[in-house]
């Protein structure tokens, strides 16, 4: 039988990855909670927000400029739980977009953060602003932002590409704290230069699970786990039988390996 | 005047007023780059509200609507209204329930990314790290270098990604000095990175002086 | 000394560029590159092997890289039309086919090329892959005519132009990653040689295709546009660009050794004042 | 014939209708009647089950694109992979509805800063000018670009038509502003070197010595110092354009791809999480 997706074993191989990451997540809320290792740069949330508050200037947060996707709701969920604590201290968070989409996703987010800290009067809708959906013409206007709102700490979360390295070196210059985490590993290098703390990759999806602590998010990091090891494991066996195949003689074998090596090749 | 003239004309004059302005940056926010900033923001959004129109709503939704007659488009007018429902206290209940569609489906697209993207660089990775035996000793000679390529290969790979589990205890000292390692190996590749891509952007750079200079002043000229 | 403010820098930046871009007499010894030299000398067996073979140009590249890519067909095209080489421009963007185009007049004046007899746009092609598999076939057939709506049976470079076959090497102008379409679809299947042109962040990808002898040569980014000017024996814009470029590096590594000594020395200092 | 449209195409009353006669306006009325229908029926369901009714679009929304992964396509293949380009088709246009919300938080910002004299309203006013200019004149180009705007004068050599302003607009504005935004990168990558590059620890001199390496072997000065060692040899290698290339092929790739496969499983869970509301995020957790 045919698959929507040709390769079938692929899709099975995806199937399985899915169930593990589910199968964890649903014991972690029946009860099950792990525990993550720390993270470094996330200790330096709190702090950093809590600079700002002193120095009586605002936090700015971006969600990356891949518009309205997975990496950025991502990138929302942890500035959710930044803007609690923000909303504690009583402070502002400026979030600028690049999707009107995500524009009205992230005002929610940011309303319901201040809901819960019980500072509903403190959120300005203004505050969430779509620039552009250009990426240099976004680029220049949250620079411009971080400059005339004299911005104390800026959080760079999400899909990041040339222009990160303007945002980091005008924030930087502007002397604020900036934390950043993104899924474009190229980008990786120019955050490390310009900002003072960087997650590094996948430490990105982690980092909602670090901070709430809820059982779900942790759960979902030990599936994760799990099917990186999968992948993991899926290239040694892979591996081995491309290094055995020469010294095989076995029929039997042969075709054996021949199969599992093919078997994810798409 | 004749020298003037290239200088004032304002398919030149405007974009280098704007590049300077824009280059003003660098030193310090102010003014021009505030004025130029606000200009190119406006451009953008009319830009992008009119292609909007031009190549989404009316290829897509007005001439399959009131030239082929498929009257059902009409529909998403209302719905649409949906996304403005953030604006209301009665209402807004639904914006969550749209903007949950589209997350929906942006996370239903995932399987097949994940599949065509990622999978094959799990394929990709396989690698032989024994050289070849079979085909006499000169071949065994050539193929040793590329063997141990792949023996590294597999080892940078393994050891990076030793570093990015978050859930199993690290507290193994091996396994802690792997994943060390492998944050540094990692830093290495993104040395590297860094230094690719200095002259792309610089690249970028001398070709705004040069139009400045070339282009504008016309103090540059070239064999073009 | 380790805290010097950065717009010092930005001045020193911006003098470098303007000097080395105003003062046409000056320009940094060029040395270059093994795979610059193996794509010059890929494009010269060419016109040795039999002048009158047809070469492609494809651009994908447009105004947003032109810093780069520009001066890189500028130099390639200059070997073609000295070296008496036909040849048909091909683009994957549609703003590159006139960028392409225009370079091709300008320089045709100077070697008395005659367009539709020593060289000839194909065009933007939209549905560029399937565009390049009808041509595997049959190259006049898929293309039927060029840019300006000439039919090809009208244009007298394109005779004995049926195939790949008929090609004697192709060039790869790009900031995007094109490349792999021509080596599956054409060097693949004809061994048609492949000189690669892209922009310095496309080109690490490229390097596994050189050690395999896909790609016959590569001249990166701008550098490559230098090397290739001192190979042709000329001294143009590209050679002025890639010894800005060399400036530019040489300013960033002694920024590095100075910053490096000057945090040192703080340090001392700092230990000094701790005792 | 669309399958969100599907149960009912079958009786005729779906069809297209030709021709803008009462029978074609009629049915757009019907249209919205429906969509405004469907709005009060939403409304109309309590409190409590709004939570479940979003949960429940949020997995219709992801369905689709998972059936069309996992399902065979020899028994779905109409319904599935024939409606793609209509699922895409249909999305955008939806989509394309919300570009409001853009311009409102935009555009109205700035018209507040401009009606209340906001410090800074000068700039709002010059932005909320570019907006109308750009947008205006890129809808004439698209249906009129031979437009006259300024006829013919002496001191002039053609008339200025709708394309020329539009092409004035476009190219000596958006895209030229465009391209300076991106050359700032030149300045500031010099500045970030600059700091970046301390040997605090063994992993910034690890990131220097990389970077170092490979810069010297893109440009001649690299090429010039070690330019005495024979290419072809073993020691070739050292050659600093072959370590920058080893350093940019072999160790990058397997690192960075190491990295890529927890980007890409952290992607899948996240987006299991949100398809199946197992999150327990700041956003889908409210209760609406």
């Amino acid at each position: 039988m045919e698959f929507a997706y040709t390769n079938w074993p692929v899709a099975y191989f995806v199937l399985l990855i899915s169930l593990v990451i589910v199968f964890k997540v649903v014991t972690a809320q029946r009860g099950k909670v792990p525990s993550i290792r720390r993270i470094a740069g996330m200790n330096a949330i709190d702090e950093a927000v809590g600079r700002a508050t002193e120095m009586g200037r605002p936090i700015l947060m971006v969600p990356g400029i891949s518009g309205f996707d997975i990496v950025t709701m991502q990138a929302l969920n942890i500035f959710g739980y930044i803007a609690r604590s923000v909303a504690k201290f009583g402070n502002r968070c400026i979030l600028p977009t690049i999707d009107p989409v995500v524009t009205g996703v992230a005002e929610e987010v940011l309303r319901d953060a201040y809901q819960e800290a019980g500072r509903p009067e403190m959120f300005n809708p203004e505050d969430v602003r779509f620039l552009s959906d250009r990426q240099f013409a976004f680029a220049s206007g949250v620079s411009g932002i971080i400059s005339r709102e004299k911005v104390a700490t800026s959080f760079l979360m999400g899909a990041f590409f040339a222009e990160s390295l303007i945002i980091a070196e005008v924030g930087q210059r502007a002397g604020a704290v900036q934390i950043a985490a993104t899924t474009q590993t190229t980008q990786l290098p120019f955050l490390i230069a310009t900002c003072d703390y960087v997650l590094l990759g996948d430490e990105f999806y982690a980092a909602s699970a670090y901070l709430s602590r809820n059982p779900t998010l942790l759960g979902s990091i030990v599936g994760q786990d799990y099917s990186k090891l999968l992948m993991l494991l899926a290239v040694l066996i892979g591996t081995i039988c491309v290094t055995l195949l020469p010294f095989l003689h076995n029929h039997f074998m042969i075709h054996l390996l021949s199969y599992l090596i093919a078997l994810f090749k798409s | 005047m004749n020298y003037l003239h290239h200088i004032l004309e304002p398919r030149l004059l405007f974009p280098a007023i704007g590049t300077l302005a824009i280059f003003s940056l660098v030193f310090r926010e102010n003014k021009m780059y505030r004025l130029f900033e606000h200009m190119f923001i406006g451009l953008a959004a009319g830009y992008s509200l009119a292609i909007t129109w031009t190549d989404v709503l009316k290829p897509f939704w007005w001439d399959p609507m009131w030239v082929d007659g498929q009257w059902e488009w009409v529909v998403i007018v209302p719905l649409s209204f949906m996304f403005y429902a953030i604006y209301t206290k009665k209402f807004v209940w639904m914006s969550r329930l749209i903007f949950g569609f589209f997350f929906g489906t942006a996370s239903g697209t995932v399987f097949r990314q994940f599949a065509g993207e990622y999978i094959p660089q799990i394929t990709a990775s396989y690698k032989n790290v024994f050289p070849d035996l079979k085909h006499g000793h000169t071949a065994m000679l050539a193929s040793i270098p590329q063997a141990i390529d792949n023996l590294i290969f597999v080892a940078i790979l393994l050891a990076v990604a030793t570093y990015f589990f978050f859930a199993f205890e690290q507290q193994n000292k091996t396994v802690q000095k792997v994943a060390l390692s492998g944050r540094a190996i990692l830093m290495i590749a993104l040395g590297a990175i860094f230094g690719a891509t200095i002259m792309t952007r610089e690249a970028l750079l001398i070709d705004r002086m040069y139009f400045l200079l070339h282009d504008w002043l016309q103090i540059v000229h070239s064999a073009m | 000394m380790q805290r010097v403010d950065p717009r010092i820098l930005y001045v020193l930046l911006v003098v470098i560029i303007t000097v080395s871009l105003v003062d046409k007499s000056f320009s940094l010894p060029i040395i270059p590159a093994q795979q610059t030299v193996q794509a010059y000398n890929t494009i010269e067996a060419a016109g040795r092997e039999n002048p009158r073979r047809m070469a492609i140009v494809d651009g994908w590249w447009s105004a947003s890289t032109q810093g780069e890519n520009k001066w890189q067909t500028i130099a390639l095209m200059t070997q073609l039309m000295r070296d008496r080489i036909p040849f048909a421009m091909l683009s994957g963007d549609p703003q590159n086919t006139t960028l392409m185009e225009t370079i091709a007049d300008k320089l045709a004046q100077k070697y008395n090329y005659k367009y539709g007899q020593d060289y000839v746009n194909w065009g933007y092609k939209v549905a560029y892959p399937q565009t390049l598999i009808g041509m595997v076939q049959d190259i006049p057939g898929t293309l039927k005519e060029d840019a300006n709506g000439t039919p090809m049976a009208k244009l007298p470079v394109m005779n004995g132009v049926h195939t790949f076959k008929d090609i004697s090497v192709v060039a790869e102008i790009t900031p995007v990653s094109s490349l792999d379409l021509w080596l599956g679809m054409v060097q693949g299947v004809d061994h048609t040689p492949i000189v690669y042109l892209p922009t310095a962040v496309m080109a690490p990808e490229a390097f596994p295709y050189l050690d395999s002898h896909q790609i016959s040569g590569m001249a990166i980014g701008i550098k490559g546009a230098g090397d290739y000017e001192k190979l042709l024996g000329m001294k143009s814009t590209g050679t002025q660009i890639s010894s800005a470029m060399s400036l530019v590096y040489a300013l960033i590594i002694l920024l590095i050794v100075v910053g490096n000594i000057g945090y040192w020395a703080d340090r001392a200092v700092k230990a000094q004042q701790a005792k | 014939m669309d399958p969100f449209i599907l149960p009912l195409a079958v009786s005729g009353f779906f069809g297209p209708v030709h021709g803008h006669g009462a029978a074609f306006f009629g049915k757009l009325a019907v249209g919205i009647v429906a969509g405004i229908l469907f709005l009060v029926g939403l409304q109309l369901i309590p409190t409590r089950l709004r939570k479940p009714t979003i949960v429940f679009f949020t997995f219709m929304g992801g369905l689709y694109y998972v059936l069309d992964f996992f399902l065979p396509v020899s028994r779905f293949e109409k319904a599935l992979v024939g409606q793609e380009s209509f699922a895409g088709n249909l999305l955008n246009v939806f989509g394309a509805f919300a570009v409001g919300l853009g311009v409102i938080s935009l555009i109205g910002l700035h018209l507040k800063t401009v009606s209340r004299q906001r410090e800074g309203w000068g700039f709002s006013t010059v932005l909320i000018v570019s907006f109308v200019l750009m947008a205006v004149f890129t809808l004439l180009n698209a249906y009129h670009p031979k437009g006259v705007i300024v006829p013919k004068v002496p001191g002039l050599q053609t008339n200025i038509t709708t394309g020329d302003v539009f092409t004035f607009l476009f190219q000596s504005g958006l895209t030229a502003l465009d391209s300076a935004m991106f050359a700032l990168i030149g300045f500031f990558i010099i500045s970030a070197s600059y700091r970046a590059f301390r040997i605090r620890n063994v992993e910034a001199s690890m990131l220097m010595a990389s970077a170092l390496i490979v810069m010297l072997g893109q440009v001649s000065l690299g090429t010039a110092l070690t330019n005495f060692i024979p290419p072809q040899t073993v020691w070739g290698n050292l050659r600093f354009e072959n370590l920058a290339q080893y350093l940019l092929v072999d160790i990058n790739t397997p690192a960075l791809r190491a990295v890529t496969f927890g980007i890409a499983v952290g992607l899948l869970a996240t987006s299991l999480r949100l398809w199946l509301s197992l999150e327990r995020g700041v956003y889908f957790d409210q209760e609406a």
